[in-house]
């Protein structure tokens, strides 16, 4: 990544909110088909549509208006792609370089100092995309439906340790107060979870609900759900729920709003420009430049796809196709499809993450699993300099799991410590973990007699260079008397294995390399996906009493530094305490990684203005969104 | 039945003609050889011989009706057509020369009237056919000659049985539908392959009947094949006895009855049981050992293995045509040998 | 034949209700339930569920029932016209799936009518000139078509188009006709589009009719009946078109029924491969997610048109041959 | 005079040559006469030859990387060559490559180096290992001179796997698993079938109700349900025998019907009638007199089934749910091959559906030939 090129945006994109504040825009210009309707007294004119300070967004240069925004979605059920091009429109959001947290549905916001209440002012006169404003209110009732038991949503928002409550101080002023502190607030609500809170507009999803309307039940009745809950679930889905995007009657904020909509039979979805979009150019002229997108949708195979970007009927696109395997092929077909190659920085750390089960029921395996010098052992048993060969085409360097060197967070010496291939240092860490022994076919053997195998679950349909990677660490292993045997499962399944502790090992790749605060799974057993200690983890969140166990006392105070990060307000304090928890996991060593998560690339169409050359890609940051398509545009 | 003579002009004459079947894998098989055989209109001649003897190939070979492995790589079939012979062993089978003769000029009916017309269309649907296809009428006009065909044939109500399948039919009504489609056309010779084989015995006989009756209408010459010597004496006016391929011996029915001279036609007479009080009853004598397949066939005269008097040249030299009397003629050594007197 | 049409409708209504039991227990028999893989597919995106509203979620949907309640409920529901709702688009099943039902029939039906043009001459041609070179050269050509995985064949036609025509081949209609009413351009964009996916699918089930013509006809063309019609005088086409070719297709017709499951299967990989809103690739993602009433629904709907195919067949199959329309034997 | 047919007489002509010849003799001759079946023998003979002695023909272990040569195009064979000094070489050799790295495009490109030519040797020593399993060997069928050199005679994979030894390995497992399948199938097929058409009445009335059950249910979602239903956490082995097993649960119906159409046939025959008079008991008339009876139809039905599993297998492989890697088969090698890059870069990974193609093609012409000379006159 070009870091010069990442602060200069961000610089103009502060400036620009800086004078956005300052006083109002000048409301130049916008598209040609709503001057038409303005015109003909169809749409309200332009200076009515926009707030009082529209936000202010600047590209490389200034666009021009028109064209379809052509990319691909894989199966009817990959709402991804809209949460990450259209949806992310929360109160605040990250710059693009994912640094800091700044302004965008709320004009500014302030926090008491044990961050227990944030107080945010929203920007005066933003409307939703059928043109009556949103206010405090729509806060309030999203805050009031996000709680309530009938509506099935996962968030922040209804955290049962720490829910939101709310207190509207006027049309454009209201408070977030916890019970306990929450100093993540401001980087949680700049993700993608940010945008749960402005999913509902008051005004149409009340309707559906009997404390707004009496007639709720009968009227979800007389629509075929069984009801008033399904009813609401399926007219005002939360966030980012797939039926969301198949209700094209659902007011939002997005740039662009449904055209057709995404329901079980699409070939296609397709969007067009939301007349009171809040945005603006450097100029003032009204965003976003490009009139419609067009997301054709593949029925489970990615092929199809493939082939249409190569033929040039994908406008930009990383998701799916841009796979290390089809790299040569996109870089030959530049040319004949008229596009380049851009770059893509992934937010996960590491191409392959083994994860021993800390919690086993064997206790011979458990007692080995947390031996360290087992797990250093294998790690030096892996020449990881050939893995990065022959998968990835020398693509990446031998690298544990630990924050990418574009983090703040990065250590050196937590990515490399144990990464050189060195059998003999292997078989002597093995050796100090008790593995002495070796049976007739030379595999070592543990305390009670049993050959040292680790049955090790994997989802190959997830990731295909999983088996790969796992294929040439079987032969590695064997080398210095350790057997694996592989488990290529289905993800239901393997998600099933979790509560009932029925699995040796399971891999998955290395998240948290940039989101290092907010998805620590790797460093302490802080979730559900931190299967190498998930009995720990159940401890430490409580989710799932009946399962716990007591974790060790190194995991204990890792919890116990986590937990203050929640309750400061300080990101210098949070960014420390961030530091000790990964001492710790330095010194404990608990996951072993392979190497670092290789670049990816996104396709550009050679026409098409302002996208990004170099992004990163993230769920929690969700690109492209971040990089601002609605100053994106076709010459 | 009256003698003919012999100058009436014969319809079809076959000369010297041979069969081979090619297969594959094996050597070719001759199944007939240098058969001749005359024809004349209004008269029957009835072949008669064992299964597998060439008969009913002889008699497809007339229509060239034989299986795509079959040739005729020698001899003639002069067809009379009124302008002139025709030879249908030169004719290519699926010809349109061919096909004008086939069911217009020749016609023929088949042993079995149960496989022999088609399960899933109607009588008339298949008799009207024939008719449309050779003298060009409409499908009405067909279907009113198709009934009066069929009421000519014997076929009791007429006009509903054209619309009955063949299942719906008993075996001599599909006979009588089969001879009155093979009538359709008026045919100048009509080709019965043991078309009575597979009807009983009253059946038969009023089968044999009808075609007599029809012969006296139309006047037509017939070919019948036959393996019942029975029928031939009923029906046949000539006859000629095939034994493997080769036509042994031919002639006036009468004449052949009453003095066989092949060996081969003297054991079949002699196998065929007379009616006589049961005191004067004799045992048969059936021929002796089994019909060799034609591979093993001897170059000379097919009988020599089975043969009583078999001697010298049998086994290896052709025997000749020999007339015996007028139109009697037969193929053995013994007629031209010393050792024929012996026999005789 | 009345008696047989009512025969066979109540054997047919048997068959339905053990085919909607097996459905059911199949759509019930991997590990977990739609919520499982609900969990697990939010987890892949980093998200998670308050277990909470998953036990909420579980009432709501009646998932912890036994099985025996659940599929009375639901066959009762079928009874009424209420397949359930797909718990992934939260929609009553019957709104998703007609379109996707009508793409299947479309596209197979057209398959099928393909099949029947490749394999009728094919098959004549192999029976007539059995061992010739011809034969072994046809039937050669109708068995690789057998032989080629369909998803192998439906990528390297997709992948030729582009290299060849720079056209990608997929889905069944452009943009712009894809929510248009149906008119002639319309249908012209679909054939556009649909034959390649008829023409992977056809090539897949021409084999096994060309055997079948192939022997039926060769059985026949050794019927007297033969001799007989061409001894009539008729042209040797006229004479393998009107008698042997026509008792041969009899046994044929009988298996349009058992076509449909085989061709169903082969279009849910190739509507995979080709992106065809078929009912295939729902079927497919529904099962993976155990969305049951929508797989389930799904299944039984395919079952069904196999069962009337059948039962169609059959009565064709009187209805052309008197020999079982008079009941002969 | 006495109207006698003669045929009662006289002896009816039998050639001698097929009176001698046993069933399978006859059949024998029958079928030589379908050339394509002759050669498609052979083709299969071959094939499965290639099955049994996978780990002798393959020149390295299936499983053998290697990071130079990942994606390294066919070196094809060679055999004649002439020297730089003009004198000309005979005897089997493959070039090495020139290997090149685009660390842009991300990948490597390779040139034949048409001046460094790598003998190759037959009846080459080798590690040991154990043919099928259990004969102990160290000799390979070829191999080149020094086992560090390239030997790609049909290409290598993403990872330089040797597709050739993958291709062999694949050939077992994909014929076996098609042969175990139509064996359990033919079990299923003759012994349920057999008894419906032997027994007749309500049981046949069942069977047949079943197996017009089976065959009207989409086999998909039978696949996808009971592969779903499999204990996931079973072994690779164990799941090739459960997907064997899914797959003759489901082939077995078509086998059944035709036995049941045998038996139903041959019930009245009159050998069938003597053995029951003689008091024999029904298992003895069913597997003593009837199954000999129509072996070879049954032999010429399991060969036509067998194309069909393998096909599955391929299927299943390519939604995920039959074999899964690392096995190797040929499902799973053309799962790797399923994408455009292969297509388009590395066109050599498809040969293994040019095996498929080529097994099935052989297999249906064989059991044609088969079915043909086993029943002239049948279907």
């Amino acid at each position: 990544m070009r870091k010069d090129q990442f602060f200069g945006l961000t610089g103009a994109v502060a400036i620009a909110a800086i004078l956005a504040a300052a006083g109002p825009a000048l409301a130049a210009g916008q598209a040609p088909a709503l001057e038409a309707l303005v015109a003909s007294g169809d749409l309200p004119p332009l200076e009515e549509r926009l707030p009082a300070n529209p936000l202010v967004v600047e590209g490389d240069s200034i666009g021009t208006y028109g064209g379809t925004w052509r990319m691909g979605m894989n199966g009817g059920g990959d709402n991804g792609l809209i949460v990450k091009t259209v949806a992310y429109e929360g109160l605040v959001r990250f710059d693009r370089d994912w640094q800091t947290v700044v302004p965008n549905l709320a004009e500014s916001w302030e926090a008491n100092a044990d961050a227990t209440e944030y107080t945010f002012k929203l920007r005066d006169g933003v409307k939703w995309s059928d043109g009556t404003p949103f206010t405090s209110a729509d806060i309030a009732f999203a805050v009031e439906i996000y709680k309530d038991p009938d509506y099935p949503a996962g968030s922040w928002i209804d955290n049962k340790n720490n829910p939101v409550n709310i207190e509207v101080i006027d049309e454009l002023t209201f408070k977030f107060k916890f019970d306990k502190p929450n100093g993540m607030l401001m980087d949680q609500m700049a993700s993608v979870d940010g945008i749960h809170i402005t999913s509902l507009q008051k005004a149409y999803c009340s309707q559906f609900h009997p404390t707004y309307n009496e007639n709720a039940a009968a009227e979800a009745e007389a629509k075929g759900f069984s009801s008033w809950a399904l009813y609401l679930q399926d007219r005002c889905a939360w966030g980012w729920e797939t039926i969301r995007f198949a209700n094209p009657d659902l007011p939002t904020l997005y740039g662009w709003v449904i055209e057709t909509p995404l329901t079980a039979n699409a070939s296609r979805v397709t969007w067009t420009r939301n007349p009171y979009y809040w945005k603006v150019d450097a100029e003032g002229n009204q965003l976003p430049y490009i009139d419609n997108l067009d997301m054709r949708v593949s029925q489970g195979g990615v092929e199809e796809l493939t082939l249409a970007a190569l033929n040039g009927e994908i406008d930009f696109q990383e998701r799916h196709i841009a796979t290390n395997v089809n790299k040569p092929l996109f870089f030959d077909g530049q040319e004949a499809g008229d596009y380049h190659l851009g770059e893509v920085i992934p937010s996960a750390s590491n191409t392959l993450v083994l994860q021993l089960n800390f919690n086993h029921d064997d206790p011979v395996k458990r007692e080995l699993y947390q031996n360290k010098d087992f797990r250093v052992g294998i790690s030096h048993a892996i020449d990881r300099e050939e893995i990065v060969d022959v998968v990835f085409t020398g693509q990446g360097e031998p690298f544990q799991v630990a924050p990418r060197p574009q983090s703040p967070f990065y250590d050196e010496e937590l990515a490399k410590q144990y990464t050189e291939f060195d059998p003999d240092l292997a078989i002597e860490h093995l050796e100090a973990a008790g593995l002495t022994e070796m049976n007739g076919d030379g595999i070592r053997l543990m305390s009670n007699g049993e050959p040292a195998k680790i049955t090790i679950d994997v989802i190959s349909a997830l990731r295909p260079e999983w088996i790969d990677i796992l294929e040439i660490m079987q032969l590695q292993l064997a080398a210095v008397g350790v057997e694996i045997e592989l488990n290529n499962i289905d993800r239901t399944l393997f998600y099933e294995k979790r509560p009932g502790n029925d699995f040796d090992a399971q891999v998955w790749a290395g998240d948290g390399g940039l989101e290092v605060v907010q998805e620590p799974r790797y460093y302490f057993p802080a979730n559900d996906e931190s299967v190498w200690a998930y009995k720990w983890a159940q401890w430490f969140n409580g989710t799932r009493p009946e399962i716990a166990e007591e974790p060790a006392e190194w995991a204990k105070e890792q919890m116990e530094l986590y937990t203050q990060i929640r309750s400061s307000s300080s990101p210098e304090e949070r960014a420390d305490l961030m530091k000790q928890i990964l001492a710790i996991t330095k010194e404990q060593f608990p996951v072993i990684g392979v190497s670092l998560m290789p670049n990816s690339y996104s396709i550009i169409r050679n026409n098409l203005r302002n996208a990004p050359e170099s992004m990163f890609n993230a769920w929690l940051f969700p690109t492209p969104s971040p990089m601002d398509p609605v100053v994106w545009y076709f010459e | 039945m009256p003698q003919t003579p012999m100058a009436a002009k014969p319809l079809l004459t076959i000369n010297d003609m041979s069969i081979v079947f090619s297969s594959p894998d094996e050597a070719d098989i001759e199944a007939v050889r240098q058969v001749d055989l005359t024809l004349t209109p209004g008269k029957t001649l009835a072949l008669v011989g064992e299964s597998g003897c060439g008969k009913s190939v002889t008699a497809r070979a007339v229509l060239r009706l034989l299986d795509r492995n079959a040739k005729i790589p020698s001899g003639k079939i002069l067809y009379d057509t009124g302008a002139g012979p025709v030879d249908i062993a030169r004719l290519n089978s699926d010809s349109l020369a061919m096909r004008a003769i086939r069911g217009a000029e020749i016609s023929m009916i088949f042993q079995e009237p149960m496989s022999s017309l088609s399960p899933v269309h109607t009588i008339g649907d298949q008799i009207d056919e024939i008719i449309v296809l050779h003298d060009r009428l409409n499908k009405k006009q067909a279907r009113e000659r198709t009934i009066s065909l069929l009421d000519q044939v014997g076929v009791p109500g007429a006009r509903d049985r054209a619309n009955a399948y063949p299942f719906e039919l008993s075996g001599g009504l599909r006979q009588r539908a089969m001879i009155a489609m093979a009538l359709a056309c008026t045919p100048k010779l009509l080709i019965a392959d043991e078309p009575t084989t597979a009807l009983d015995v009253t059946t038969q006989a009023q089968i044999l009947d009808l075609l007599r009756q029809l012969q006296d209408d139309f006047g037509m010459a017939m070919l019948f094949i036959t393996h019942d010597l029975g029928v031939v004496a009923e029906i046949a006016d000539e006859i000629a006895v095939m034994y493997l391929g080769d036509v042994v011996e031919q002639g006036d029915v009468y004449e052949v009855f009453r003095a066989p001279k092949h060996p081969y036609t003297q054991a079949l007479m002699n196998s065929v049981p007379r009616l006589m009080r049961k005191a004067e009853r004799q045992r048969l004598t059936p021929i002796k050992g089994t019909v060799p397949s034609p591979k093993d066939r001897p170059n000379g005269c097919a009988f020599t293995s089975r043969c009583p008097h078999a001697f010298g040249p049998c086994a290896e030299i052709r025997p000749q045509r020999t007339m015996v009397s007028t139109g009697h003629t037969a193929r053995c050594h013994l007629l031209t040998h010393e050792k024929a007197e012996a026999f005789a | 034949m009345v008696q047989f049409i009512i025969r066979r409708l109540i054997a047919m209504l048997l068959t339905l209700f053990a085919i909607s039991f097996v459905a059911f227990a199949i759509i019930q028999l991997p590990p977990g339930d739609y919520l499982t893989s609900y969990i697990a597919s939010l987890a892949a995106t980093g998200d998670q569920v308050d277990p909470r509203v998953i036990e909420n979620l579980r009432a709501q949907y009646g998932l912890g029932e036994p099985y025996l309640v659940q599929y009375w409920k639901w066959l009762a529901g079928i009874l009424q016209g209420n397949f359930g709702s797909s718990f992934e688009w939260k929609r009553p099943v019957t709104e998703l799936i007609w379109g996707r039902l009508g793409n299947s029939i479309l596209v197979e039906g057209l398959a099928v009518i393909v099949m029947w043009f490749i394999a009728l001459p094919i098959g004549i041609y192999a029976a007539v000139r059995k061992y010739s070179l011809g034969d072994y050269l046809a039937t050669v050509a109708g068995f690789i078509g057998l032989a080629v995985p369909n998803f192998l064949f439906a990528l390297i036609l997709m992948y030729l188009a582009y290299t060849w025509f720079g056209t990608t081949l997929g889905g069944l209609f452009s943009p712009e006709f894809e929510t248009a009413r149906w008119s002639l351009p319309r249908i012209w964009d679909f054939f556009a589009h649909a034959w390649a996916p008829v023409l992977v699918l056809a090539t897949g089930g021409t084999a096994e009719l060309i055997r079948i013509l192939r022997a039926n006809l060769l059985d026949e063309l050794k019927k007297p009946y033969v001799v007989t019609a061409r001894a009539k005088g008729l042209p040797e086409w006229k004479v393998i078109l009107k008698y042997p070719v026509r008792l041969a297709l009899n046994p044929l017709i009988s298996t349009i029924g058992w076509l449909l499951p085989a061709l169903v299967s082969g279009s849910v990989i190739v509507s995979v491969v080709m992106n065809l809103p078929t009912a295939g690739p729902m079927l497919l993602r529904s099962l993976t997610t155990q969305d049951m009433y929508l797989a389930g629904a799904i299944i039984l709907l395919l079952s069904v048109l196999t069962v009337i195919g059948t039962l169609i067949s059959d009565i064709l199959l009187a209805l052309i041959d008197p020999r079982i329309r008079y009941g002969a034997k | 005079m006495a109207v006698q047919s003669m045929e009662q007489i006289v002896p009816v002509a039998v050639p001698r040559r097929t009176a001698r010849e046993s069933q399978f003799g006859l059949m024998w001759r029958r079928f030589r006469q379908h050339k394509l079946a002759l050669v498609s023998l052979w083709i299969v003979a071959v094939f499965y030859l290639i099955a049994i002695l996978a780990e002798f023909l393959a020149p390295v272990d299936p499983s053998d990387y290697s990071a130079r040569y990942t994606y390294a195009p066919p070196q094809g064979l060679n055999f004649v060559a002439q020297n730089e000094d003009g004198s000309w070489h005979f005897g089997p050799y493959v070039y090495a490559y020139k290997t090149e790295i685009d660390p842009v495009a991300l990948r490597r490109t390779f040139v034949l180096d048409e001046t460094k030519r790598l003998p190759v040797h037959f009846f080459t020593e080798s590690e040991p290992y154990r043919l099928a399993g259990f004969i102990p060997m160290s000799i390979k069928f070829m191999g080149v001179e020094n086992p560090r050199d390239p030997f790609y005679i049909l290409g290598a994979d993403r990872l330089g796997r040797d597709l050739l030894s993958r291709l062999i390995h694949g050939t077992r497992i994909s014929l076996s698993i098609g042969l175990a399948g139509v064996t359990l199938s033919l079990f299923f097929g003759v012994v349920i079938g057999g008894f419906a058409g032997f027994y007749g009445g309500w049981f046949d009335g069942a069977v047949m109700r079943t197996v017009e059950f089976i065959r009207s249910m989409p086999t998909i979602p039978l696949w996808l349900g009971l592969a779903a239903a499999m204990p996931k956490d079973w072994s690779a082995l164990q799941t090739y025998f459960a997907i064997t097993i899914i797959l003759s649960l489901i082939g077995w119906t078509e086998l059944a019907r035709v036995v049941r159409g045998r038996f139903l046939s041959l019930r009245t025959e009159d050998f069938v009638t003597a053995a029951q008079l003689d008091g024999a008991s029904d298992w003895r008339i069913v597997t003593r007199h009837m199954v000999p009876s129509f072996t070879s139809h049954i032999i010429a039905a399991a060969t036509l089934a067998i194309p069909g599993m393998i096909l599955a297998e391929t299927a299943l492989s390519f939604l995920g749910l039959g074999l899964q890697a690392p096995i190797v088969s040929w499902g799973t090698l053309l799962q790797d091959a399923q994408n455009i890059r292969t297509l388009a870069t590395a066109p050599w990974l498809l040969a293994p559906g040019l095996c498929v193609v080529v097994v099935i093609l052989a297999l249906n012409f064989f059991g044609d030939g088969l079915r043909d000379a086993a029943d002239p006159h049948g279907r």
